[in-house]
Parts: C-alpha cells; sequence; structure tokens
C-alpha cells in the first residue's frame, strides 16, 4: 500500500511562447527514490523549480500531503518537509563546510533570528553537523571554507546542506554533473545510502542513463514540458517512445 | 529701551510710546547718517596702480623688554576647493601680504615672524574641528585667523573658545556666532561686520536710489545667509517703504548654476525691484543669463554681493546702475585717493604682490593680522616683554583701528568688529577691465544706525531684527 | 565529534592582539597629548559607525551609500533633546540616538533591503539625500546650515559634569565613556556575526538563493540587519556630536556615507577587525592629510585608488595574509 | 502665455543637459554595469578644457568667426572623451574579476583625484567664455524675449539623443554593444571583442558628460564642484528612468527638468528637496525606475 506524498495537477509554467511545464500531473509515492528524466529543455527542472518554490506556477496546483501549496512561500514548503539541491553547486563558499551544514540545521530548528548566542558554542547543532558530515564523508574537511573542496565534496555538501533539513522530499537536481564518470558511482552510492537509511523520499533529475536504472525505484521521463512515460526501471527501459526519443540508442543490456 | 536709539517724534514726546513713530524720509536718511558719494567723489583715477603713494607702514614704537625670537605662528583656514575657493583665494593673500610686510620689520615687535598653517575649509565642519585642535594642539599655533562660511565659525568658534586660542575671524559673518554659539566670548573675536548688515544695505540702498518701488522680487541661495539677507531686507524695507509686496521669491541651491527658470518667473511677476544674495560663481552665472534675458531691462537689481568676489571676476559685460554689494564691508575704490591713504597704499602693495585687486576678503583677512600686530605691541608697551594672550585680548577689547575700510572698532561686550557699511552702484569704467562702485553715488552708513546697539534684548531672527523691528521710524 | 568542528572562537592572535591593544588604548590618555587622545577618540567613534556598516557590507554584500542618514539622525536627535527639552545627560542621548537611527532605519529599510548590489547603493543614497535636504529646509527646526550646537553633556546619570577645561574633559573622562562603548559595541557586534542569525547574513551574503532554500527568510534578515547596522552607526553620530559640539547637515550629505565606505575598505571589509583598523586608520590620513596640504582631496583619492589596485583586501586583510604566509597556513580564498 | 512658453524652453534647455550628462552614465552602466562615480567630474573637465581653449583663442584673435568658437567646444567633449580611453583600460579593467564594490569605490577615488586636478590646472576662479553664447544673440518672439544659445543647447540636446540613439540602434557597433550590455560572457563566446567594447563604451559615455560639461559652460561658466552637483542631479535622472536605459536617461531629464521648472514656479520653497522627493517617489512606486531592466 503506497501513499502519495506529493501530486500536482494541471501544473502549468510559460516562459513567453514556451510552455516549459504544459499542464503536468506529477505524482511522487512515499519513501520511493524517483529519477526524473528527459532531454534538456525538457521542462524537468522547471518542474522542481515550480515545487520547491523557486518559481510560480501560471496554473494548476501542488499539494503536499494533502496540503495545497501552490501558492505558499519558499519558506513555507521548506517548513512542510520540501528541501532540494542544485544543479550548478550553490554553497556558501566564504562559510566553512561545516557552518554550511550547521547553518541548515539553525534553520530547522528557527534559530537563525538568534543573535545573542554564540553559533560555534551550539553543541547540540555541532554534534548534528557533525554526524551529517560522517555521513557524507566529509567530516575531514569541516574545518575548510566551501570554497576549498573538491568538486566532487563540492556536490555532496550541497546535497547534504539540503539533507540537513531533514525533509520528507527531498529533490536533487544533477547531483552527479560537472563531475568525471568515475566520481559518480560514489557520490551516487553515498547520496543514496543516507536517502534510504533516514526513510527520505527523493526525486532526482538525472542524465546518466547508468545512474537512473542502478539506483532508482522509480523513473518518470519527461518530453518538451509534459510526462511522456513512467514506470520501474524496466519498464522505462523497455519503453521504445522512451528510448528513441530520450536515449536516442537502444539501452545497453 | 527707547534710550537705545536717537528717534524722537511727535508722537514719543506726547508720550505714545509704544507706536511706531513716523519719520520722513529725508529725516530718515540724515538722521541714520547715510551718505552717498561724498567720499569717493572723482577720486578713481587716483587709484591706478604706480599713482597712489606707497608708504611702507611704520614700525610701532620700540619694543620693551626681552622678546623671544620665535616665530609667531598662525593658522589661516579658508576655502581653496570647491565653489567657495573664489572667496578664498583673496582671503589667503590678504593674509600672506599682511603677514610679508610684518615680517620684513622683522616679524611681530621686531622679532616673532609670522608663520602660516594654512588649511582648506572644504574640508567639512568635521575635518574643520579636527584641523582647528590639531593646529592648537599639536602645532601649538598661537593664532587662528580667516574662515568664511557661516557655517564654520558657529563650529570653530566655541572649539576655538576651549582651546584658549586666540582667533580672529575674517568672514563667516553670522549674527549666530555672538548671539548664540559663542554668547560670551574671551578668545574669539570677528573683524568683519555682521551679516545682517548686508540685508539692510541693500534695503538702504534700494530706496534710497528709487523711492517708488513697491513690488519685490527675491532670488536667494537657499542656506542661512540668504535667509538672512531676506529677513532684513524685508524688515528695512517694510521700514523704509511701507507698502512693499514680495511678489516673487526663488530658492536656488547654493551652488547652482543655471537659473533660466528662476529668472523667468522673476521677470513674470513682473517686479520693480530684484533683490539678490546668490554670490561668487553663483553670480556670475547668474548675472550673465540674466542678461540675455533682458532682465537688467525691465526691473532694478539690488544685491549683497556682487562685487563679493575679487574684481577680475567679472566681466565687461557686467550690467550697470545694479545695486552691486561688498557683504557691507569693504570695496577696493573707497574710500578713494588721499582721503584714505591707507586703502591706496594696501591696494597698491596688494597690486603689486599678485597682480590683481582685492576683494573685501583680503582686506579682511589683511587688516584681521595687523588688528594684532596694533594689541601687541600696545600691550608690550605696557607691561613689556612678549605679553600673555590675556593682554593682547585686553588691548583688542576696544580697540579702534584704522583700515583699509576705514575705522573698525572691536565692541568689547561681544567681541564683533564694527565699521561704517557700504555699497554701491556698478558702472563699467575705461581704466578697469571689470564692474567698478560709480564713485559718485557710493553709500555708506554708521554701523549704529543698522545694527542693534549693545545689551539690547535678544530676538529671533536676529537681534538686529528684532531692533529694526521695534525701533526704527516708518517712513511716511 | 571532531575538534575540527569547533574552531576556537578566537584565534591566539585575536586574543594576544586584544589584550595589547585594549591595554594600549586604555593608556593613550594617561601617556599621549590631548589631542593625539581626541583624534583615536574620533577613530574609535568612526570605528563603532564602521562596525554597523559592515555588519552589511562585509557580512551580507549590501553596499550602503547612504549611511550618513543614521549617523546624521543620531547626531541631530541628540542636538534636539538639547534644544527643546534642555536634556544634558549622555545616556540620555545615547538611548535617544540608538531607537531614532533604528527607526529610521527601520523605515528605509523596507524600500531598500527589496534590492541588492547598486541599486541598493543608490536606493540608501537617495535617500539619505532626502534627510540631507530636509535637515537644511527645516531650519527652524534643524537651524538648517548653522546646526545646533550641543554643549559637552554629563556623563554618567549627570553625576559626572564637564570640567571647566573642555579639552581636559574631551581627552580623558569622554574618552574613557567613549572606549567603554565602544568595547561593548565591539562585543556585540562581535556575538552578532558569530551568532546563527550571523552566519545566516553570511549565508545570504555567499548565496542568496541557496539561504531562501534553507529556510532563511532573506528579505527579512536583510531587514534586520539593516536596522542593526542604522542603529550602531546612529550611536556613532550620538557620540560624535559632543567631539564636534555641533551637528550640521554636512554630516548627512552622502560624501560623508563615502567617507564611511571609504574607511571600511581601508582597513577591509573581510574581516570583522577591519573596519576598525580603517576607521581609526582614515581618521589620522584624513586629519593630518587635511592638515598638511590643501590638496587633501588628491592624497585621500590616490590612496584610494591605490588601495583598490593593490590591497583590495584592506590593511587588515593584508596583515591577515602576511600573517598566514608566514605560519605557512593555506590561503583562504 | 510668453512665461509660459519661457518655462517651456527652460525646461527644455535643462533637461537637454541633464540627458547630456545622465545618457553617459547609464550606458556605461547599461554595458559594464559600473556606476561612474566620476562621471560628474569629466563632465566639468569637460566644461574647464572647453573654457580655457575658447578663451585660449578667443584671446589671441579677437576677430576670430564665431564658428570656429562653437567647434571649439568640441574639445571639451574630446579632452573628457580622451580621459575616459585613459582611465578605462589602466584603473578599470583590473578590477572586472572583483566585486562590483570594488569599481565603484575607483570611480570614488577618482572623483576625488579630478576635483584637484582641475583646481591644480585652472585655480580656483570660474572660467567663463561668454564670447560663445554672445555669438547667438536673443531672439524675439511673442513678446519674449529668450536667448540664441539656450535654443542652440536644446537643439544639441534633441540631436545628441537622435544620434544616440541611431548609433545604439542602427549600427553595427551598436549591435555588439547592445550584446555585450544583455550577457558579456555569451557576447564573449560570439565573437566580440568584449575589451574593445567596454572601452569604447566608456569614452562614449565620457565624451558625452564633456560634450554636455562645453555647452553648458559658455552660461554657467566652469566652477569647482561642478561636477560633484551635476553627478547627483544624474543620479536622480536614472533613478527615475531607470539605470542602464538611453530611453529612461532621456525621459528622466525631461522629467526632472519639467518638474523643477514647476517647482521653481509654484513651490520656490521647496526647489532644493523637490527632486529628491520625486526620486524617492518613484523609488518607492517603481524601485528599479520608469525603463527598469534590472
Amino acid at each position: 500500500m503506497t501513499t502519495v506524498l506529493l501530486e500536482t495537477r494541471r501544473l502549468v509554467k510559460a516562459f513567453g511562447a514556451n510552455r516549459a511545464v504544459d499542464a503536468v500531473d506529477f505524482t511522487v509515492q512515499a519513501g520511493e527514490l524517483l529519477a526524473l528524466i528527459g532531454s534538456n529543455g525538457a521542462g524537468k527542472t522547471t518542474l522542481v523549480n515550480l515545487i520547491s518554490g523557486l518559481l510560480q506556477a501560471d496554473a494548476g496546483t501542488i499539494v503536499f500531503e494533502g496540503r495545497d501549496v501552490t501558492r505558499q512561500s519558499i519558506h513555507e514548503r521548506i517548513e512542510a518537509g520540501i528541501a532540494r539541491s542544485f544543479q550548478l553547486v550553490n554553497l556558501f563558499d566564504q562559510l566553512t563546510v561545516a557552518d554550511n551544514v550547521a547553518l541548515t540545521i539553525f534553520a530547522r530548528q528557527g534559530k537563525t533570528p538568534h543573535l545573542w548566542t554564540v553559533a560555534a558554542r551550539d553543541t547540540v547543532v555541532a554534534d548534528e553537523a557533525a554526524q551529517v558530515l560522517r555521513q557524507f564523508g566529509l567530516a575531514s574537511k569541516a574545518g575548510m571554507p566551501a570554497a576549498g573542496l573538491s568538486q566532487g565534496e563540492r556536490k555532496l555538501l550541497d546535497v547534504a546542506v539540503a539533507y540537513a533539513l531533514k525533509p520528507k522530499l527531498l529533490f536533487l537536481d544533477e547531483p552527479t554533473s560537472g563531475v568525471s564518470t568515475r566520481e559518480k558511482a560514489p557520490i551516487m552510492d553515498v547520496v543514496t545510502s543516507v536517502v534510504r537509511q533516514e526513510h527520505i523520499t527523493a526525486v532526482v533529475i538525472e542524465h546518466d542513463m547508468d545512474i537512473v536504472f542502478r539506483y532508482s525505484d522509480r523513473i518518470v521521463a519527461m518530453h518538451q514540458g509534459a510526462i511522456l512515460a513512467q514506470g520501474s526501471p524496466d519498464e522505462i527501459r523497455r519503453n521504445e517512445q522512451v528510448t528513441t526519443t530520450l536515449i536516442g540508442s537502444p539501452p545497453p543490456a | 529701551m527707547l534710550a537705545h536709539h536717537s528717534f524722537t517724534t511727535t508722537a514719543e514726546l506726547k508720550g505714545e510710546h509704544h507706536m511706531v513713530p513716523e519719520v520722513s524720509r529725508r529725516q530718515f536718511m540724515e538722521r541714520f547718517g547715510i551718505t552717498i558719494g561724498a567720499l569717493g567723489a572723482g577720486a578713481s583715477s587716483l587709484l591706478l596702480p604706480g599713482t597712489a603713494q606707497a608708504q611702507t607702514p611704520a614700525p610701532g614704537p620700540k619694543p620693551k623688554g626681552n622678546i623671544p625670537d620665535k616665530p609667531y605662528k598662525t593658522g589661516h583656514m579658508t576655502f581653496f576647493t570647491g565653489p567657495a575657493a573664489v572667496l578664498g583665494e583673496p582671503s589667503y593673500k590678504g593674509h600672506m601680504l599682511a603677514a610679508e610686510e610684518i615680517n620684513a620689520q622683522g616679524g611681530l615687535l621686531g622679532k616673532r615672524k609670522i608663520e602660516t598653517l594654512k588649511a582648506d575649509e572644504a574640508a567639512g565642519t568635521d575635518a574643520n574641528v579636527k584641523e582647528l585642535r590639531r593646529m592648537k594642539l599639536s602645532e601649538n599655533i598661537d593664532c587662528f585667523t580667516g574662515v568664511i562660511s557661516s557655517g564654520n565659525t558657529p563650529a570653530l568658534g566655541p572649539v576655538a573658545e576651549e582651546l584658549k586660542v586666540l582667533t580672529l575671524f575674517d568672514d563667516g559673518c553670522t549674527d549666530f556666532l555672538f548671539e548664540k554659539a559663542v554668547p560670551n566670548p574671551h578668545y574669539v573675536f570677528r573683524v568683519t561686520n555682521i551679516q545682517s548688515a548686508d540685508g539692510i544695505m541693500a534695503a538702504l540702498a534700494a530706496s534710497t536710489a528709487w523711492p517708488k518701488i513697491t513690488k519685490i522680487a527675491h532670488i536667494h541661495p537657499d542656506y542661512s545667509y540668504g535667509r538672512n539677507a531676506f529677513d532684513h531686507f524685508n524688515i528695512a524695507m517694510k521700514k523704509l517703504s511701507g507698502n512693499i509686496e514680495v511678489v516673487s521669491e526663488a530658492w536656488p541651491k547654493l551652488g547652482t548654476t543655471e537659473f533660466t527658470a528662476h529668472i523667468t518667473k522673476t521677470i513674470s511677476a513682473k517686479p520693480d525691484l530684484l533683490f539678490c544674495s546668490v554670490w561668487g560663481g553663483d553670480y556670475v552665472a547668474l548675472y550673465k543669463q540674466a542678461l540675455k534675458y533682458d532682465l537688467y531691462k525691465k526691473m532694478k537689481v539690488a544685491t549683497t554681493l556682487a562685487f563679493g568676489v575679487a574684481p577680475h571676476a567679472l566681466g565687461k559685460d557686467h550690467p550697470e546702475g545694479i545695486v552691486a554689494g561688498v557683504h557691507a564691508n569693504y570695496h577696493f575704490l573707497y574710500p578713494a585717493g588721499n582721503k584714505w591713504p591707507l586703502n591706496a597704499q594696501f591696494v597698491k602693495k596688494y597690486y603689486e604682490r599678485w597682480k590683481e585687486y582685492p576683494n573685501f576678503e583680503a582686506e579682511g583677512a589683511y587688516t584681521s593680522l595687523y588688528m594684532l600686530k596694533m594689541p601687541v605691541e600696545n600691550a608690550n608697551h605696557l607691561v613689556g616683554g612678549w605679553p600673555e594672550d590675556d593682554a593682547i585680548i585686553a588691548m583688542l577689547e576696544g580697540l579702534m583701528y584704522e583700515s583699509p575700510a576705514g575705522y573698525v572698532y572691536i565692541r568689547p561686550d561681544n567681541h564683533q568688529g564694527y565699521k561704517d557699511a557700504i555699497t554701491g552702484f556698478a558702472m563699467q569704467s575705461k581704466d578697469y577691465p571689470f564692474p567698478i562702485h560709480d564713485p559718485k553715488r557710493v553709500i555708506t552708513v554708521p554701523i549704529r544706525s543698522i545694527t542693534a546697539p549693545p545689551g539690547y534684548a535678544k530676538g529671533e531672527p536676529t537681534t538686529t531684527y528684532k531692533w529694526i523691528d521695534e525701533t526704527w521710524p516708518r517712513v511716511s | 565529534m571532531t575538534p575540527a568542528i569547533r574552531p576556537r572562537l578566537l584565534s591566539r592572535l585575536e586574543v594576544g592582539g586584544g589584550l595589547l591593544v585594549a591595554v594600549a588604548l586604555l593608556a593613550v590618555p594617561l601617556v599621549a597629548a590631548p589631542f593625539q587622545t581626541i583624534t583615536v577618540c574620533y577613530g574609535l567613534v568612526f570605528a563603532i559607525a564602521a562596525l554597523g556598516f559592515n555588519l552589511l557590507l562585509g557580512y551580507t554584500g549590501l553596499l550602503s551609500f547612504g549611511h550618513s542618514a543614521y549617523f546624521g539622525v543620531g547626531a541631530y536627535v541628540t542636538a534636539e533633546l538639547v534644544k527643546y527639552l534642555g536634556w544634558t545627560s549622555m545616556e540620555a542621548y545615547v538611548v535617544a540616538g540608538i531607537v531614532a537611527s533604528a527607526l529610521v532605519a527601520a523605515l528605509f529599510g523596507i524600500v531598500c533591503v527589496r534590492y541588492t548590489r547598486i541599486f541598493f547603493g543608490i536606493l540608501t543614497l537617495a535617500l539619505s539625500q532626502v534627510l540631507w535636504s530636509l535637515a537644511l529646509k527645516l531650519f527652524w527646526v534643524t537651524g538648517g546650515s548653522d546646526g545646533l550646537r550641543v554643549p559637552t553633556p554629563t556623563l554618567l546619570f549627570g553625576t559626572l559634569a564637564p570640567t571647566k577645561d573642555k579639552m581636559d574633559f574631551l581627552a580623558y573622562h569622554y574618552y574613557y565613556y567613549v572606549l567603554v562603548l565602544f568595547a561593548a559595541a565591539v562585543a556585540v557586534m562581535w556575538l552578532i556575526v558569530h551568532s546563527p542569525f550571523g552566519k545566516a547574513l553570511q549565508a545570504i551574503r555567499d548565496n542568496e538563493t541557496r539561504a531562501e532554500f534553507v529556510g532563511v527568510q532573506v528579505r527579512k534578515y536583510r531587514w534586520i540587519a539593516f536596522v542593526v547596522s542604522g542603529a550602531f552607526t546612529g550611536l556613532a553620530g550620538t557620540l560624535w556630536v559632543p567631539l564636534n559640539g555641533l551637528t550640521t547637515p554636512d554630516i548627512l550629505y552622502w560624501q560623508f556615507s563615502g567617507r564611511i565606505v571609504f574607511f571600511v575598505v581601508l582597513g577591509g571589509f573581510r574581516t570583522f577587525w577591519g573596519p576598525i583598523v580603517g576607521a581609526l586608520a582614515y581618521n589620522y590620513l584624513e586629519t593630518y592629510a587635511v592638515g598638511f596640504t590643501v590638496y587633501w582631496q588628491l592624497v585621500l583619492g590616490l590612496v584610494l585608488v591605490l588601495l583598490v589596485l593593490t590591497l583590495p583586501q584592506g590593511l587588515a586583510g593584508a596583515v591577515e595574509a602576511l600573517s598566514r604566509r608566514l605560519r605557512g597556513a593555506p590561503a583562504v580564498a | 502665455m510668453d512665461t509660459l512658453l519661457s518655462q517651456i524652453l527652460n525646461s527644455l534647455f535643462y533637461a537637454s543637459i541633464l540627458f547630456l550628462i545622465a545618457c553617459g552614465l547609464s550606458l556605461v552602466y547599461g554595458v559594464m554595469r559600473i556606476v561612474n562615480m566620476a562621471h560628474g567630474n569629466l563632465y566639468a573637465f569637460g566644461a574647464y578644457v572647453a573654457a580655457w581653449t575658447v578663451g585660449l583663442v578667443a584671446g589671441r584673435l579677437p576677430d576670430v568667426n564665431p564658428v570656429v568658437l562653437f567647434v571649439l567646444l568640441l574639445a571639451g567633449a574630446l579632452a573628457a572623451g580622451a580621459a575616459g580611453a585613459v582611465l578605462e583600460p589602466t584603473l578599470l579593467r583590473p578590477l572586472y574579476k572583483r566585486a562590483e564594490e570594488y569599481q565603484l569605490l575607483m570611480t570614488f577615488g577618482l572623483l576625488l583625484v579630478l576635483e584637484d586636478v582641475m583646481r591644480l590646472l585652472w585655480g580656483p576662479h570660474p572660467l567663463t567664455a561668454s564670447v560663445v553664447s554672445d555669438a547667438l544673440p536673443s531672439v524675439s518672439l511673442l513678446g519674449l524675449t529668450y536667448p540664441g544659445y539656450n535654443l542652440f543647447v536644446i537643439v544639441i540636446g534633441g540631436v545628441a539623443a537622435l544620434a544616440l540613439w541611431a548609433f545604439v540602434y542602427r549600427t553595427r557597433f551598436g549591435v555588439m554593444l547592445r550584446a555585450t550590455s544583455q550577457d558579456m560572457r555569451m557576447a564573449s563566446a560570439l565573437g566580440i571583442n568584449v575589451k574593445r567594447v567596454y572601452v569604447q563604451a566608456f569614452t562614449i559615455g565620457c565624451l558625452m558628460a564633456g560634450l554636455g560639461g562645453a555647452v553648458v559652460m559658455p552660461i554657467s561658466g566652469a566652477v569647482l564642484g561642478m561636477g560633484v552637483d551635476a553627478l547627483v542631479l544624474a543620479f536622480v535622472v536614472v533613478v527615475i528612468g531607470g539605470l542602464g536605459s538611453l530611453e529612461g536617461a532621456l525621459v528622466g531629464a525631461l522629467i526632472v527638468g519639467f518638474v523643477r521648472t514647476l517647482g521653481i514656479m509654484y513651490f520656490a520653497e521647496v526647489e532644493l528637496a523637490v527632486l529628491y522627493l520625486i526620486a524617492a517617489i518613484v523609488l518607492f512606486v517603481r524601485p528599479a525606475g520608469l525603463f527598469a531592466r534590472a
């Protein structure tokens, strides 16, 4: 028995004449690790931007845990339990790695308006931050400014920051883009193991089909602003429409 | 209260003290001691460089006692940058000329050479206050001079008192200084006439020359000087002409050089007279633009500071016949010639030194240093040796000094310098490449006639304003 | 419990240097001439303004070109208390100055924090110019260009009245008074930038969008930072008036804002201590430039140009980089 | 009636000077994202050079044809343009990689330096060269006396606006300029020499400021401090019109020109504050200006 965590109904976003997201009904089941695939410009990132609140929808509704969140602010959606990472790494470069995570925890605990306590003296937060960094294999870099990390580490930290919000639903926008092929699997190993361990529902936007098939429970394929197909990795692998439009060649056996 | 003024009218003799007395215009002029052109007439040709008999001022009496030969340090603060540098440069040149002359005689009391530290007033009030402190506490100046802006003397005066530094302001003539900022001065003096004299002189000149004017237009820079001129002109005019009417006002920002809309507004109000206290580079721009609109053909014009800048800053195109104010202080052609040799000598020396003619700032700064020299000599004569500051101050209080601009009297109660106020009418002369005062129509007024006397109860906006309101008779 | 996650709050250099500076500042009136003491006193006052300003520039990434407004409000409120209520207590001035400047900053902030970068700068500048023109216009209230006088106040709730020799009073009692408030301001600001709120501001500075996506309400926090910044600068304005003895519209003009920017950049806005160093150094630089040449603008302008070209991290940044190189530690980007 | 006409012309006259100053400021911002705080002083520099050149020639050759003097005004524009061509590569180019604060600070430093350089070169007295404005006599129409030179300035302002518009929207260089202003990286990738576009844009911006100074000089003179005043006015214009937009500079200049005249005519008391108040109101209602593109 699965429960629907999030669904969009007839969601629309247009940029001029281009309908980037065109009446999309998109559903995420609680507990799954869903992959969102599609070629560049298919509307994946726009869809995530709409759900996370970066963009406002032109029409349609977004329902999260039965509540309409379409017109809610980013802040309210985060409180409701929606978090995301970014395709282009989006960190607080001059803060230390530990502070990047700690800040998120402070925000989650509603402590960011505190002007009168010393952040570094908050042992509860510091311990949790250390814990998160250990989970992502970044503990040894804790004291370093985020700008000093390697690209792979930055991708991990980006996810760790979003994860530290303890969301119910986590969107990961291309967590392995910009790193070498060799680094992709280790990053995905870390990310998926944390997500599964903590029972977080996750939606991963990804281009690399190997990764998609290997790590996801379910796949949604988008094309020109609409959902082309969805199903289990096997179903998608066999879906000729998907393979011809998106992959352009038969999938590897 | 009535004892302070000299009018005795029928009304007063009848005991009707609360009524403002009325007098005829001629009575008024006579009782004010207003003179028109009496001293200056026909004297201008004597003033061409080289014609006046320049003399080196006679050295003072032989100094008594032991005088140290350590230099006498003065700090001279004036505008070296910004739009007001047109006034600051002559001020510095006047100061330097006096210092060089005194040093040529060996310095003060023949021993102490004057050394000048200069400072730019344009650095802002905050920096000016710091600089005065630095000059006194770090450079150990003996005396502070200069200062042009009426926004700066009220800031620097109290600081000078705190620092106990002998101070002779050349300008910064706001009434506010000795009425509010430094009400009981000890170390601070000011040599030039007080600001309220500007507006009053323009009113006296305008109503003397053009008794029939009733409709007045105003253009003033929008800061305290402009407002001071506006207020005092109006109160004086109210007494002098009775039914005057302000038909137009314009308040351009200080530093404006684009006056076309102000000019059109003024012309469209069809006034009899434009009264204007715009000065410096702003004034140069204003008169040039007004010419092009034929403003001067359509109305009379009176100013407070048309000739305030160095004379050569104005051109041959400057209109004639307007009241061309000199801050009620000094014009280099008056008192002229042998009638007042001190001025002829000063102008000649100034011209030889700087290749230009002095303005009121130059004269003020020059006189300030000599007004220091004289009390020092007087005090030395009494007590011997180098006099203490307090001795110099005692000599300065009540001092009557013969300056190029005439007698200057330092009133002991408020340390303000008083001399006969002056204004004139612009004319072009073949002798000079710039406009001068028409020597036949220079107007002087004894300062006591236009400024509140000692002890008069203070008032708003100035004591002089209140004094005029309460005591001047009304011309019938 | 990785030790690296708990960095020392103050490095040994900071503790040692701080103690040394504290002793030096305490000793100034005892060993230095009154003029030097007063100059340092000005520097401390400006340092408070710089601290406030840098909460926006250094920590929130907003360059204000209108901080003269809050400095001016602090100064003018003091002068109005003297004019209308005849108050003489410095404590009353300080409270009123902080409250009034915070209120004005709160109002201006509502508009300004909707924008960043150059638009933020121009907005702040325009609003400060509005105050400047009001100070000139409402002369029956503000004294117009003549300004308003502020006599030397009494300190410590009226128990310490100014002595007859005002110089001595300023260079001794008032200096220590300012020093105490300066120390308090430093402590408070240090706490703020090290608090969760301070971290949130730095996050906003580094990456506004991402800050929004970790749950930081960017605009609200910017506004709070704006108000705090204004209050610090207002406090500086209040402390400045007794030193100057008079407040004029000069200090509301945008070029005074330029001065605040100048000394923060001179010291370095990337470090906590930079603005303090910059304020003290700039005050000396300006005092002596004005004292020694009428071309002081040229001197200040050249210093600024050279600074931007060769020492973008400012004096404190340069010292920090140097000490890091001497210790062989890696550079921070 | 004649007052109305005269005030309309006065407003246009003021607006055309404002436009000459503000368009350069806006152009430079539009292309390079730099707010040039030294812009006002380049305007002043143009005025000084023009006054000095005209004074020099008119002094040596008293009977020179007035047309020559008008042409000599261009010296001011060229000098300011040349200054821009030198300043951009030497002092601004090293800063593009840094945060934009540094560019602002650099131009603030230049503002201070230029202020004193002008005093150093030309002294404290205003330089005037009214021979130029005297060459065009006042015009009489409908019972109104109006200065011919002011009409000339209005024409110059209009021609400058048209020329600049044609230049930006109708020439190949204009295309490069606009491409660079929209996306510098993209423009660079398309093979546009961004370095050259920058130096050219900056030069043109300064040239326009210098031209403004040169044409205003015969009636206002060249005075110390005029640059700082002009800068603040130009700020007001671009804040109203929208930073980076040429249309904004034009509309902003017209609004400021007419509102200022209205203020002088009917609310003389608030002339000083009225411009800042309009700017503040526009900022409240439409904070990025009327022709915003940010």
